[in-house]
């Protein structure tokens, strides 16, 4: 019986088994528990309702980076689909399945006939114990609950406490024959095994704080309503669709509104025009609605309307992979839009920081007045984690602040007046005495079309002159690993950085001389942090989920130095094996 | 990382057998023609078999030769039909399914092509559209699957849905009317309309060979249950009481009496408009002649 | 390097003051209340002088707040508008007034929205947009300057040209029917619209002030003469004798006949349909209280 | 009397008093002369009738890089309008006015009052003359354009022959009193002034072959009808409509379409559609028209599709200076598309360029089955030239070709088949044996839809290989400057090429360790040939306009290597003497 730091499960089942209700029940039992989690499912991509569907998850005694690749524990709650799933399973692994399958199941395609030596299997008779719990085999998913629990030595009062939350809005008896078959599964494991245990997780202390279960896309749609959003307008599309789904819920008891609008030029026209009126307003979208947004993103750089928008990024181009996760829309971030039109890009690299970077863009936007684009991906925008609730409530606002103006009878009002730090004390309709145009045309500091080299020139600058101060003041890029000269630095940003931070963690790679580096805001870009990190590496190397090494470029354009790429599109989240074997081949 | 390499979804078609034999008698009629290799990926049940299937029918029946018939769609589970036809097909992006046809049918007059989206795909994001195709008398087919739903995105709002319905972007209820899709295509003066219901292939079948063999641009709406996401507009239980024949009497080649039609309150299964003013192609056999006289 | 740093073109304004003495009788009816102080880029002689006068006009008798008025526009001559308005504005981009100004009203419902653009900016690249701020009916004014020409991009074809008229784009006729704003507006069920022509800002004056009274989105099509780009369809010329008042004993409630008139192929000065279903910031109002009940 | 090589000749008025067209004819005149010309008028921005007008043309013995900032003479046919050119003249330019003007000139707007010390003012009774000639004072443009004739000893024969031809639809009578309008001018310089020679322009043979005088957006428009262009679909935008106008007259007679789209989505939708049958299809728009088709770009990337999009650059952002130039979309024509989407960008230097690269656009579009995007700017799209037509019809078509597919039974036919080059044998509609669908979606060797990673990873790759034969088959880079380690190396691209020639051809620069580098294919960039010209040089200068320096940073990744940047936003030409004089300042 070993004992683990962290455990990964995977319950697989047919879209209907209920194989992701159970992991969000298990989810909320550990994180109860006092345990960290991190919850990635899989869905099937069409809508038909045979696809596979896996609910994996990662139970850990510290905060995790990564929700682990390959499984301590196989649910088969449908062993065609399983078997599919063997081939990301540790060799220890424990294959949990029904003992007693119905008779329409294929010799060939049960999956105990695939157990191989090192595994141990747990027969259990998951319909026969459901039947008898509940009348029918539709909790066999719980009867699995019940069983992890008796394998890894998990409390069942826990996860009946938190049966009792996923059914609370359903009847007592609900809730009793489920905690029923829970405490049959258990008891089976108990009773019919010699050695009931598999893996012991470390105890660890209970939370004394409320604990939310939360994916990115929650949390930034949390950030948002935290924020005191007004106006929230979308166009749905994968993976953002969940943000604007949560919102229309949410924000309407805030006094707030959500509009569905005709299309994603519509979605950033609503947001542009209620961020000129002073508003706090979002949009949410994915890459190809992202292309059909630069058109008034550009017009927000050129009349200075704070706004902001969260891309989560698919794999592409075009409509690409819309189920799956990637980091390709870095380059349409920072560069889609006609002209010289810098806008703020900022890459959240878990789900605690989907809140606070949404709230913080809101800030960002109004004070810069500018455009925000917060990249997520389908990683980091439907997987889990727990969030302890004083990680949002303790976020202090005001970090950056909009300066507003005030009227001088007699002078003209500039709205875009040039100034040092090139921000212009900003008025928005209904203040008097402040009255004036605004325009997507270059124009004078008070706001008329102007044409001039000179003009434009100086309100050019002005534009970008802005970046400088939130440069200073954000935040200097993670910077990890031995002080001094390095062998490798590596530079990762958004949802990989999780794995590269455990790659570096690693046995393999610990105390070698690598360092990393995660910037957040990657445009404005901080050069000198970034120039100070290259100047101590012999060599860097940039990960990222696209090809061409989005980032890598940047960041070679930032530090003149070559950037090495483990650029790569495997339609999934970064594997740390593959993090850790490339590292390894570079010191070689 | 948790999306592990399963067994491809709807990658290279296979024919499954119990689904081959079972359409024996249906390849009898030479319905298989039009199909392609690749099983619809479907939900069972969704009205859009019976649309593909009414479809195939009048193919069947035109006998287009089928490397000449080219589909064109939009995103969404409509936009799926391309693979499912055995032709040539383009499965293009969200909205723009028209443009993309227009395009094909300039360049290539000779093609037959056909337009196929749904509701959020030609009345949302595609709206622009519609009333320049109509304006340049495309020779296209277009027909929209309109089961008043975004389908394939699970669920939300389309411009079709009714007022005050619940779906995922509107927990509270929609807060938009609805359009009337038939009454704006007939205001764009559209040179041939029809409206049918996914439930009665064989009258869809009557529509589509009417609506291709229209040398113009002909549009034909046709209201399908989204048995997975819509369970109170338009299911199949109550579907069918909804439909009456075009009323006798009506002439197709009067416009204002089609907008009588269109603004009833009545839905139809029919064809509202027709008229044979020139298409596209003859306006510009026009203009090339002048131009070079 | 031949593009001189010239005398600035359109830059703060100067009030010049022939214009502003020519202008003192104007001022004498608080006109200028509404007037910024910009001189407008309009070719002399332009209809849209006289739109403005209507429309400064109609602002003047209602008494709005000057800085609770917000105008906001698309990109064209007719897009140039904010910056003649003694208000708040937003010169945008081309065909996206619309969200922009729903966007603006949905924030900040307590402001006055006007939105103004030409028949490129609101038919052409903006026409998607209409039908769904109708069925939000947001409370805006959306006035179009309908000269039936691209003014700004000097002279191509736009949605409301004529079929056959010659234009830079189509120099041997265009190939494409011209739409129907009207008549389309109505198939969106919009709920307030009328009708008028450049040439008589007084009438426009009375409609304007019904539009902005109206609680919900009002459209208000204006015909009206490119003098410089178009020499052919809307002339100054022949352009009063082509309008006509509503035909009295017209419902305007009753939106079948609005249709009728839409589709007479007369031209009226007035309002042509309206009614009073709730605007957006009420129907708002009631999900808000839903929702937290 | 001083003799010289070239003359910039600006003509000044309000609009409707001739200055364009006198410029038009004067060009005509000097290319039948056998002269070289470049040209660049000014228009008002608004459409207002009382904006300045300047014609502007340079003449020149010699090939034309620039059309030269400083006139050495300036035609004032309307004195307050030629007060305001006078910061653009040369110090010894001579000035040609109104010497008998009307009454209501006033005397402090009469330019003959600004005349300095070495300038010389060659008074003409312009509006007499006119009057004399054709009874109005409507040709004082001509009488004008005789007195150049005269001042610079060019043949008066060849004016009247260039009249002869610009009023070759009018009558008889008008081309005979606009002849005598010009012999006038010519006879009062010759008659009433001592010395009427300003400067000579050294006598060229006349050309052999016969020339048109053509602009950026013609030379393109030609090379797309030369190409074989089926159908043109666009939207009005400044200044890329020209190209639509001249099609929509020119392409009906070859049996194409012109069709003028409700918008540029919809425009690049016609294109798409028209390339997937495999006609050759195009559209051309500005800054804010290609940022709404980068959606329908990615499409083209995603599902292999040949087709040619024009992109003529403005002041940006947003609606920006529509009527200026400026260098600034290169990063959205680059990167403008979510996830790894590869396009190709061109961008010629010159007006002849225009021509062969519209033409080989078409060729590697179809080849490599990608969009190409080609970069104008208003600069290059409205300067004219004199283009020798055996330009034109020496172009050898053919330098790339399309791959096109046979069916094979009983195989099914692999649209997207993955091969070396990442080319697939293509086939389209209306082909039997072949049919297929293609997708925006990922999607296996035959075009359905595919979301795995290993599929998803081959297929990225395939069509980012295909650009590696690309980049070997395109011409390297132009290299000028002397041989071996080199001070600086300087870079420029599209139409700041010519000024960049001219600064390092000019006295300052010439013999000095300046080498220049002047790619035209900017995706894919030629890694190879630009690392070895940027290993030669201490240091790296890239000239263009825009402010963030665009080329510089694409340079920077290649190279690895700092590049300083002149970039500027003047919104006008890059000025020789600002290159010549930065670059004099990197040396010191
Ligand atoms: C530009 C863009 N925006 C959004 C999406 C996401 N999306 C895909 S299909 C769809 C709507 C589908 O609804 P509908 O057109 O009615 O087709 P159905 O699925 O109902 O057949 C949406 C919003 C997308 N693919 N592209
Ligand atoms: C995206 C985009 N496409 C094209 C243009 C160029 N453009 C500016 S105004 C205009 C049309 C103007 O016509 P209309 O809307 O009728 O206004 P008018 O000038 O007649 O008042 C066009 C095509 C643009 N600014 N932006
Ligand atoms: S989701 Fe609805 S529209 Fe889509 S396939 Fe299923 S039933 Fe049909
Ligand atoms: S071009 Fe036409 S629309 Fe524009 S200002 Fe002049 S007359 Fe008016
Ligand atoms: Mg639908
Ligand atoms: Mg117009």
């Amino acid at each position: 019986m070993k004992q683990t730091d962290s455990l990964v499960i995977k319950i697989c089942g047919s879209a209907g088994d209920g194989a992701i209700s159970a992991v969000e029940i298990l989810n909320r039992a550990c994180a109860l528990m006092g345990f960290h989690i991190m919850n990635f499912d899989s869905y099937p991509a069409e809508i038909r309702g045979f696809g596979k569907s896996v609910g994996h998850t990662r139970i850990s005694r510290t905060p995790l980076l990564t929700p682990g690749r390959y499984a301590d524990c196989l649910v088969a709650l449908n062993d065609m689909h399983a078997i599919t799933e063997l081939k990301r399973i540790k060799p220890d692994a424990a294959l949990v399945y029904d003992s007693r399958p119905p008779d329409y199941i294929e010799e060939d395609c049960a999956v105990a006939g695939f157990i191989e030596p090192g595994m141990s299997g747990y027969g259990v008779p998951l319909r026969e114990l459901s039947a008898q719990a509940v009348k029918s085999a539709r909790s066999r998913n719980i009867v699995a609950l019940g069983a992890i629990a008796a394998m890894y030595n998990l409390d069942p009062e826990a996860f009946i406490e938190a049966i009792n939350i996923r059914f609370a809005r359903k009847s007592a008896v609900v809730r009793e024959i489920n905690s029923a078959a829970l405490k049959m599964g258990y008891e089976y494991i108990r009773n019919h095994r010699e050695r009931p245990v598999h893996k012991t997780l470390l105890a660890v202390k209970r939370h004394d704080r409320p604990i939310r279960i939360v994916n990115g896309n929650e949390a930034a749609a949390i950030g948002a309503l935290d924020a005191g959003l007004t106006l929230y307008a979308g166009y749905p599309i994968t993976p953002a669709t969940k943000i604007m789904e949560y919102l229309a819920k949410k924000l309407p008891p805030k006094n707030g509104t959500v509009v569905q609008t005709e299309d994603e030029i519509a979605a950033i026209g609503h947001v542009v025009g209620a961020g000129y009126t002073g508003k706090r307003a979002m949009t949410a979208t994915s890459g190809p609605g992202l292309c059909l947004m630069t058109e008034m993103l550009n017009l927000a750089v050129q009349a200075e309307i704070a706004c902001v928008v969260i891309n989560s990024m698919r794999g592409g181009p075009s409509t690409g992979l819309p189920t799956k996760t990637e980091q390709a829309d870095l380059n349409l971030a920072l560069y889609g839009g006609s002209g010289d039109s810098p806008r703020v890009v900022l890459a959240p690299a878990n789900v605690p920081e989907c809140y606070i970077m949404t709230r913080r863009a809101f800030e960002i936007a109004e004070a810069f007045q500018t455009p925000v684009i917060l990249l997520l991906d389908f990683f980091l925008s439907n997987r889990f984690e727990d969030v302890d609730e004083t990680v949002l409530e303790t976020f202090e606002p005001g970090m950056f602040k909009r300066l507003t103006a005030e009227p001088v009878s007699g002078k003209p009002f500039e709205r875009f007046r040039v100034t040092d730090n090139g921000v212009s004390p900003a008025a928005f309709p209904g203040m008097p005495g402040l009255k004036h145009a605004i325009t997507g045309l270059e124009h004078t500091p008070r706001g008329f079309p102007n044409y001039e080299g000179d003009n434009h020139r100086a309100m050019t600058e002005k534009r970008r002159r802005k970046f400088i101060e939130l440069q200073n003041a954000w935040p200097h890029p993670d910077v990890t690993g031995p002080k001094g000269q390095l062998s490798i630095g590596v530079l990762s940003w958004g949802s990989s950085i999780g794995a590269v931070r455990e790659a570096l963690a690693s046995p393999e790679l610990k105390g070698l001389s690598i360092g990393g580096c995660f910037p957040r805001l990657l445009q404005p870009l901080q050069t000198e942090p970034l120039k100070l990190f290259a100047n101590r590496c012999d060599r860097l190397v940039v990960v990222e989920l696209n090809s061409s090494g989005q980032l890598a470029g940047l960041i070679e354009q930032t530090t003149h130095k070559k950037a090495m790429r483990l650029a790569d599109v495997p339609a999934e989240p970064p594997a740390v094996e593959q993090i850790v074997r490339y590292l390894t081949g570079v010191l070689k | 990382m948790n999306t592990p390499k399963d067994k491809p979804h709807n990658t290279e078609p296979v024919l499954n057998k119990r689904v081959a034999s079972g359409l024996s008698h249906v390849n009898s009629d030479g319905l298989l023609n039009y199909r392609s290799h690749a099983l619809p990926t479907w939900c069972p049940g969704c009205g859009y078999y019976g649309i593909t299937h009414g479809l195939t029918q009048a193919m069947n029946t035109l006998n287009i030769p089928n490397e000449n018939l080219v589909v064109v769609s939009g995103i969404g589970c409509a936009g799926r039909m391309p693979f499912f036809v055995n032709g040539y097909g383009f499965h293009s992006i969200h909205g723009r399914a028209l443009p993309i046809a227009s395009g094909v049918k300039m360049a290539s007059p000779e093609l037959t092509v056909l337009c196929v989206g749904g509701d959020g795909d030609g009345f949302g994001i595609g709206g622009g559209h519609i009333a320049h195709v109509i304006r340049r008398n495309v020779d296209l087919t277009y027909i929209v699957f309109d089961n008043s739903i975004y389908g394939l995105t699970k669920g939300q709002a389309s411009p079709t849905t009714p007022k005050g319905q619940v779906t995922s972007t509107s927990p509270f209820g929609t807060a938009e009317d609805p359009i009337n899709p038939a009454l704006i295509s007939l205001a764009y003066n559209v040179s041939f309309l029809a409206t049918g219901y996914a439930g009665d292939p064989d009258i869809l079948n009557t529509i589509f060979q009417k609506a291709l063999a229209h040398r113009g641009f002909s549009m034909i709406i046709v209201t399908t249950p989204c048995i997975t996401f819509d369970h109170v507009n338009v299911t199949w239980n109550d579907f069918r009481d909804r439909f009456e024949p075009i009323p006798s009497g009506h002439n197709t080649g009067d416009i204002a009496a089609a907008m009588q039609l269109a603004i009833s309150g009545k839905n139809y299964n029919g064809v509202l408009y027709q008229d044979d003013r020139p298409d596209w192609e003859t306006r510009q056999k026009a203009i090339r002649k002048k131009s070079s006289g």
